[in-house]
């Protein structure tokens, strides 16, 4: 049968930086392919080239069959082909009927297709159990749900080849597993489905045939059927990835963090969190597990000083975090850094990074002013310094102190933040998803890096929404959901339907 | 001082006749801004236009000559900002700064080079756009209050000012009811988004770029053929600018822009009116305090009533798809 | 040989419809009778004023006419340095013996076409509208009400300025709409002294069948049948008198105070204005006239520092 | 156009160069169209600006109070704020000084009236800079809208007071009584006699320390760091602990403080009295110099001292041609800030190509 998407030869450079060098494989009709790699292997960048974003310097690309020359996004739709970006490509102010119109309106007047329009979405919604209200604006959203407008703008525009980058990196389990009933169903109607992702379980769950890239070229092509998650990640990164990794006993010191009957209330009055309560001991690392948007978030920006809570009481080492009497958090996580908590933040284009900073001036920030040479000026000699040791040691690529932050990966970005944090030498350690979007490898030594800080009695506090890390890093375990603790698990009692169930609101009984 | 000291009426008709010069440029700003570019060289749009308009309908003598050569004009300078803006994606403020200065200048040193008279056009004369009278106004007019009402408020004005006002619906509709405007704000507000779902994002600009062109052309030829019949140097006097202003303390929304043009429009007029008026608590205020009345007002308004005000998202950032 | 002149504009230029314009005009028309010609610059700002002058005096020129208050503290500073060369100052007074400081009585022109509007305005209402509110255009505002009120002291004026900055020359659009609102109130004569802004006023005052009148030249043919009379300043006439002293060797130095009896200031009578000024008003104007030139009425200037009387 | 790829002289000289020429390419049409010769004004420009040694003093003159409001627009700008309002602010300046100058000026020595003037200027500056400031970090109004408004605002207040107040009995010209000697600022020309009488003063070294200073501390102190992380990223500023109300609000006065401080050049340095509108667009042109100097000490300082230079030879070439008016010069910096600041990339592809020919 002929292949649905041949890629012959593709080659792509930015600058110096060659993204694909001579990329071949096919994809068969009515398959659903993965591609996997580390970070800046070059997928998003094949994948974009194959929805016209980006041109090749070289090599063609076939669609059944026939060398066709997509030159646009435009070109690219109109040939059915429909992609899923790594970043939403959603615009926030609009409702999810708009941006699904965005593109195919159907004429120059709107208003004669948005009823039409409306009811197809409903009509898809219910049909591929997909909980989207047409008439949301995009910004109200969850991730999840944003994810799921942008399944539905592809459904609605029926691609046949859909190309899906990591769409499950901001997804919980439940999610994730149906955007895959959702890709099985694609598939049975004989669409092509293409699927990046970090996650090498999810290759094997849902994948027929696996591409695996390095350093921009295909290392090789497998069918599922017989391959393991070790030999993927052997063909990503070249070794052996450890997902246990050794860690020492668990040997909790005094309580660090003491939060009692948290509040917090937004403008409206809407509740975001209710009696939160807990304590945090020195060498432990509790996890908070929940599905996204159920005031993890919000628990961690009150934590660091960027939120004022509405009411309760944080105790740090036996004394209460400066809350009382403040207007606004202006200026607050200056405070709380200061006693000694840092913070890793959920979302490190937005919070952690300066994006058009150097790197090495985005190893200080938050930290400026523990810095001043002489006549209070920055000494940017050990600045320097310290930068590049930094880089080395958490390995950060590439290595160029130089560089501005916002052209490092995702994953190299993360690990400058964690490594700011971490050089800090904090007494509690905020940890807000640290690795999401990022490669096994990478996540390998995030996860050495933690636990190592663990080991030498920090208290970490970490929000994930991904079981498997919560399991790899966590002493104790508390469950979140609609703004409440709704359980608390030892790692030993670790059981995923459980902690399903107490995400879902199930309380403790 | 007594309620009639204030001539409502007046202030009212004034407001109408003061406010289109901003309503066409705060359109255009609109416009240009909602689909991402700066438009902070709306002066020199109008410095232009109003330049042209008057001497094409003076040398050619008819207005409606002088109103299509006011907008090739600003279409074209309008052209050369989107050029800066998305191709070669410079700075737009710089860009929109640096036309508002060469027109300035442009303007005079053209009209003086063609006139000679001090970078002044000659009266248009007859060439000016007449006032519409509407139907029935001469049977009305002696009816007290509607009769004013139908002839001096809505009625009596030149057609730009009916477009000008009708244009608020339509900007209104094309924004939120058109395939056009639905590209338009995706593009100002996401334009990788738009990319992503087919919009070409470049032409989408580039289009409306010349429709804030046209719209700011009005503008022009409002302030020289139909307010003054002639063409002055400078006589835009921070139009531009005002109609800016009020594009952002509209928010970036038709209505709302409307009604800061309207707000100037009528504290510009209440000014006139209370100048060397006896006003209660304060006196007689001088006159050069009583002008700063429009800006001080927008202040308070601005610090007191209106909400944070919130730009689109890619606003003065050229699109370049990569990080 | 022929003197080596010059007229320095302020930063209105010369084409402001005022007091430069009306420079050039009296400069060109001795170039026009004499052949001889002059240098003009405009200096655009008090610095350039200074830089100006003394780039002229340099040259050893025999008259430099610097136009406006503005230049007035250069004018004295480098007259100063350049003993040599002469200086006329216009509207403006400074101290050397080689400068020559002409100021107009614009308070008696003002007090004139004032009498003129209170006697052609049926409503009692009168109009005045001013560029920005700075001592010379309140001494013209003053008068203008001093004369009018002489008429009928129960006359009303209305008084407007366009801005605050160097915009309000320039804003015909703003110099109409100021007359708009004053024909609204009942306004029926305004009188104009606003440069460039000003020519909206006129055009407003014919489109809306009202009077207006005009400023520094005589501005009663732009809009016959529109244009009451002008309040005429002749600084066209202290330049080419200037310039012919210095041709003929006449030229003293001091101050120089021009008002109607010296030949300053005055209202304009022509065609283009017969019609509107009856014999009731020509008679009652010219009377006033003549009993300011004979020193019966006392026009009062507020420069001196006295307040407005009325 | 991606001119990261170029290597830096191109960047640096040889584009900005091409860009230089292609301005003055359409000025010389423009010359030439008014029936003059372009070269011949281009000579008398370019001598009357900077070879000639009094016209170079006045270019330098004129840079110096460029320098300041550049420098205003420019401090605000590294903290994401465009203070439109530079105008108003040196206006309110030139009120500091003068009060302070009109209250001390015949009691207190020439070393003392100095700074105090200087002070006066600053600070009113500052505060008028202030308002704006606090509005936007507290009520979140647009500070773009507040200051245009600002400037208007201080136009109507400065006529007031002016003619209220300052003008002497007696005189027509809206404008301050002349300070005493001792106010005046000390000259150049009395250490550089070459530079005639001309008012450039010791208020061009201030400018280069305020240019220094700003320069030091925006890329070597925190206090600089905070202000580009707040002006590039207000969630990862506040992340940082930054206090992003107070950074606005003293940035503001900051900024504000040095749009007043072009007061003194213009003021003690030339003048020696306030007079209407004496700023005279400096503040607006502040804009485009921290535009196309791209908030860079060393771009603000060429870029003032080129439209000084301008200022000056503008001048000189519109008294030279009398067919050429002196808004002429208005019209070539429009162009020179259109092609060397928006469309500073305009000769990247075409070098690159010639580059890559080479290789
Ligand atoms: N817009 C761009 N400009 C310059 N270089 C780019 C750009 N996009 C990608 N690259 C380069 O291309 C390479 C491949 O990037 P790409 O995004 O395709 O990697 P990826 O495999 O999708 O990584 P990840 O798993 O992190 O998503 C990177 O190393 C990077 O250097
Ligand atoms: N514009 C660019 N120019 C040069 N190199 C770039 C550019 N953008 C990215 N890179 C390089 O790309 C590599 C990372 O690839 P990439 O940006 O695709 O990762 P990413 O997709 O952002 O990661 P994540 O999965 O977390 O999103 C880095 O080595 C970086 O230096
Ligand atoms: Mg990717
Ligand atoms: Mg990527």
């Amino acid at each position: 049968m002929q292949p649905a998407v041949e890629f012959r030869g593709i080659s792509k450079h930015f600058g110096a930086v060659k993204a694909n060098t001579d990329v071949s494989f096919a994809i068969a009709k009515g398959s659903i392919h993965g591609l996997v790699g580390e970070n800046g292997a070059g997928k998003s960048t094949l994948m974009s080239i194959l929805y016209g974003y980006y041109r090749a310097d070289g090599g063609e690309i076939l669609l059944d069959g026939q060398t066709r020359h997509i030159r646009t996004s435009q070109e690219a739709i109109a040939m059915g082909i429909g992609m899923v970006h790594q970043h939403f490509m959603l615009v926030e102010n609009m409702t999810v009927l708009d941006n699904v119109m965005l593109g195919s309106e159907g004429g120059f007047q709107l208003k004669p297709k948005r009823a039409a329009v409306e009811a197809k979405l409903r009509e898809i919604c219910a049909r591929y159990r997909l909980d989207v209200d047409p008439l949301a604006v995009i910004h109200d959203l969850s991730v999840g749900a944003q994810q799921r407008v942008e399944i539905l703008k592809q459904i609605y525009r029926s691609a046949n080849i859909l190309i899906l980058d990591e769409p499950t990196a901001v997804l919980t389990a439940q999610e994730t597993a149906s955007l895959f009933e959702i890709l099985r169903l694609f598939k049975e109607q004989g669409k092509t489905i293409i699927l990046i992702t970090h996650k090498l379980q999810e290759i094997l769950d849902i994948t027929d045939t696996v591409t695996v890239m390095r350093g921009g070229r295909v290392i090789g092509a497998v069918p599922t059927a017989g391959t393991t998650k070790e030999d993927l990640a052997n063909m990503m990164v070249g070794r052996q990835i450890i997902n246990n990794l050794p860690r020492a006993p668990y040997n909790p010191g005094a309580p660090v963090l003491h939060v009692q009957n948290l509040q917090l209330q937004d403008g409206q009055g809407v509740k975001l969190l209710a009696d939160i309560g807990f304590t945090l001991r020195a060498g432990e690392i509790v996890a908070i597990a929940g599905v996204s948007g159920n005031g993890q978030s919000e628990l961690m920006e009150i934590l660091s000083g960027m939120r004022l809570p509405s009411s309760g009481q944080v105790d740090f080492e036996g004394k209460a975090l400066p809350f009382a009497g403040r207007s606004d958090a202006d200026g607050l996580p200056r405070t709380i850094r200061d006693l000694g908590i840092a913070h890793i933040p959920e979302d490190r284009l937005r919070d952690g990074v300066v994006k058009n900073f150097s790197v090495m001036h985005n190893t200080i920030l938050g930290y400026q002013d523990k810095l001043k040479g002489r006549w209070g000026l920055f000494d940017f000699k050990a600045i320097a310094a310290r930068c590049a040791a930094l880089m080395k040691d958490f390995d950060v690529r590439p290595n160029n102190h130089d560089l501005r932050i916002g052209l490092l990966s995702g994953g190299n970005q993360q690990k400058v933040v964690i490594a700011r944090e971490v050089l800090a030498q904090p007494t509690l350690m905020l940890v807000g998803q640290p690795t999401r979007g990022v490669d096994i490898g990478t996540i390998e030594s995030i996860h050495r890096q933690l636990l190592a800080l663990r080991d030498s009695g920090v208290a970490i506090l970490l929000v994930s929404v991904e079981l498997e890390e919560v399991r790899a890093l966590a002493d104790r375990i508390l469950v979140m959901c609609g703004g409440r603790i709704t359980g608390e698990l030892k790692i030993e009692e670790f059981d995923t339907t459980r902690i399903g169930l107490l995400m879902g609101g199930m309380h403790k009984s | 001082m007594t309620f009639d000291d204030l001539h409502l009426g007046s202030i009212l008709v004034s407001t109408v006749r003061n406010a289109p010069v901003l309503i066409f440029a705060g359109m255009a700003g609109l416009f240009a801004e909602r689909s991402g570019v700066i438009d902070i060289g709306l002066e020199g749009k109008i410095l232009a236009s109003a330049f042209v308009s008057a001497a094409v309908a003076y040398i050619t003598q008819n207005p409606w000559n002088g109103i299509a050569a006011g907008m090739l004009v600003s279409i074209l300078l309008a052209t050369l900002q989107a050029y800066v803006a998305i191709t070669q994606k410079g700075n737009q403020l710089v860009a929109g700064i640096a036309i508002n200065i060469a027109m300035s200048g442009l303007t005079f040193v053209v009209a003086q080079y063609i006139f000679q008279q001090g970078g002044r056009t000659p009266d248009i004369g007859s060439a000016r756009l007449f006032d519409v009278v509407l139907p029935g106004t001469a049977a009305i007019r002696d009816v007290p209050f509607i009769g004013w009402v139908y002839a001096h408020l809505i009625g009596g004005h030149s057609v730009l000012v009916y477009l000008a006002f009708a244009l608020v619906p339509l900007v209104h509709w094309l924004l939120y009811h058109t395939r056009f405007g639905l590209r338009l704000r995706a593009c100002g507000e996401n334009p990788h988004a738009a990319d992503a779902a087919g919009v070409n994002v470049a032409r989408q600009r580039y289009i409306t770029m010349i429709v804030a062109g046209v719209l700011c052309s009005f503008s022009g030829a409002y302030l020289s053929i139909v307010q003054s019949g002639f063409f002055l140097r400078d006589m835009s006097a921070g139009a531009g600018y005002l109609a800016l202003t009020a594009m952002v303390f509209g928010n970036w929304r038709p209505l709302y822009t409307f009604l800061g043009c309207l707000m100037f429009g009528f504290f510009a007029a209440v000014q006139i009116q209370i100048e060397g008026v006896d006003l209660p608590v304060v006196g007689r205020l001088p006159g050069s305090l009583i002008q700063m009345v429009p800006y001080v007002v927008t202040v308070i308004v601005l610090a007191g009533l209106m909400a944070k005000s919130v730009a689109p998202k890619a606003l003065g950032t050229p699109f370049v798809k990569s990080r | 040989a022929a003197p080596k002149l010059a007229v320095v504009y302020d930063a209105g230029g010369k084409f402001d419809k005022s007091f430069n314009q009306s420079a050039f005009e009296g400069a060109s028309r001795f170039k026009q009778e004499t052949g001889i010609n002059f240098i003009e610059v405009q200096a655009s700002s008090d610095t350039q004023a200074e830089q100006v002058l003394r780039g002229l005096a340099r040259k050893n020129l025999d008259l430099i006419a610097s136009i406006g208050f503005a230049q007035q503290a250069a004018v004295q500073k480098v007259a100063k340095e350049f003993p040599k060369v002469r200086f006329v100052l216009i509207d403006g007074v400074a101290q050397g013996a080689n400068v020559n400081s002409i100021t107009f009585k614009e308070e008696e022109g003002s007090y004139l076409v004032g009498v003129a509007g209170a006697m052609a305005s049926k409503s009692k209402k009168l109009g005045f509208i001013g560029g920005i509110d700075i001592p010379l255009i309140r001494t013209f505002a003053c008068g203008y009400t001093q004369g009018a009120k002489a008429v009928n002291p129960k006359i009303d004026v209305f008084s407007n300025m366009v801005g605050t900055t160097a915009a309000a020359w320039n804003d015909p659009a703003k110099g109409g709409e100021l007359a708009r609102s004053q024909f609204d109130r009942g306004v029926d004569v305004v009188f104009a002294v606003a440069g460039g802004s000003g020519m909206g006023t006129l055009q407003t005052a014919k489109e809306k069948g009202k009077l207006a009148i005009g400023v520094d030249s005589n501005q009663n043919a732009l809009y016959p049948g529109s244009i009451l009379t002008s309040m005429v300043k002749r600084v066209d006439n202290a330049v080419y008198d200037s310039f012919t002293q210095v041709k003929n060797g006449t030229w003293k130095a001091g101050v120089t105070a021009k008002g109607l009896k010296e030949g300053g200031v005055d209202w304009a009578l022509d065609a283009s204005n017969r019609k509107l000024i009856t014999p009731e008003i020509e008679k009652r104007v010219l009377g006033a006239r003549k009993d300011i030139i004979d020193g019966k009425v006392k026009v009062i200037d507020i420069r001196s520092g006295a307040a407005c009387p009325v | 156009m991606n001119n990261q790829d170029l290597p830096r002289w191109a960047t640096a000289f040889v584009m900005p160069l091409l860009n230089l020429l292609s301005a003055l390419l359409v000025t010389a049409l423009v010359i030439h169209m008014l029936g003059e010769s372009p070269t011949e004004s281009l000579a008398i420009l370019v001598n009357s600006a900077v070879v000639n040694p009094e016209g170079l003093s006045y270019t330098l003159f004129y840079a110096s109070t460029f320098i300041f409001t550049g420098l205003a627009v420019s401090i605000a700008m590294q903290a994401g704020l465009f203070n439109i309002g530079a105008e108003g602010q040196m206006y309110l300046g030139g009120l500091g000084l003068t009060l302070a100058m009109l209250a001390f000026d015949s009691s207190l020595p020439a070393w003392a009236l100095i700074p105090v003037g200087v002070l006066g200027a600053a600070l009113f500056g500052g505060l008028w800079a202030f308002l704006p400031g606090y509005l936007q970090a507290k009520r979140g109004s647009h500070v773009v809208v507040t200051t245009i408004m600002f400037n208007f605002i201080a136009a109507s207040l400065m006529n007031f007071l002016i003619v209220k107040y300052m003008i002497p009995d007696g005189e027509q010209n809206p404008a301050s009584r002349l300070f005493t000697e001792a106010a005046e600022l000390p000259r150049l020309n009395q250490w550089f006699p070459i530079l005639g009488e001309t008012p450039l003063n010791i208020s061009f070294f201030l400018a280069i320390l305020a240019l220094a200073v700003y320069g030091v501390m925006t890329t070597r102190s925190s206090w600089g760091f905070k202000v580009r992380a707040t002006g590039l990223n207000k969630h990862a500023a506040h992340y940082a602990g930054i206090r992003i109300s107070k950074m606005i609000i003293v940035v503001m006065l900051i900024s504000g403080a040095l749009a007043g401080l072009g007061a003194v050049n213009s003021v003690m340095g030339s003048t020696h009295y306030l007079s209407l509108n004496f700023v005279g667009g400096a503040g607006f042109i502040g804009i485009a110099i921290a535009l196309m100097g791209r908030q860079h000490p060393v771009g603000i300082f060429l870029s003032a001292v080129l439209f000084g230079a301008l200022t000056q030879g503008g001048f000189d070439l519109s008294l030279e041609k009398q067919n050429i008016p002196p808004e002429t010069v208005i019209l070539i910096q429009g162009l020179i800030i259109l092609f060397c600041g928006a469309m500073e990339n305009l000769y990247a592809p075409v070098i690159a190509k010639m580059l890559n020919l080479k290789k």
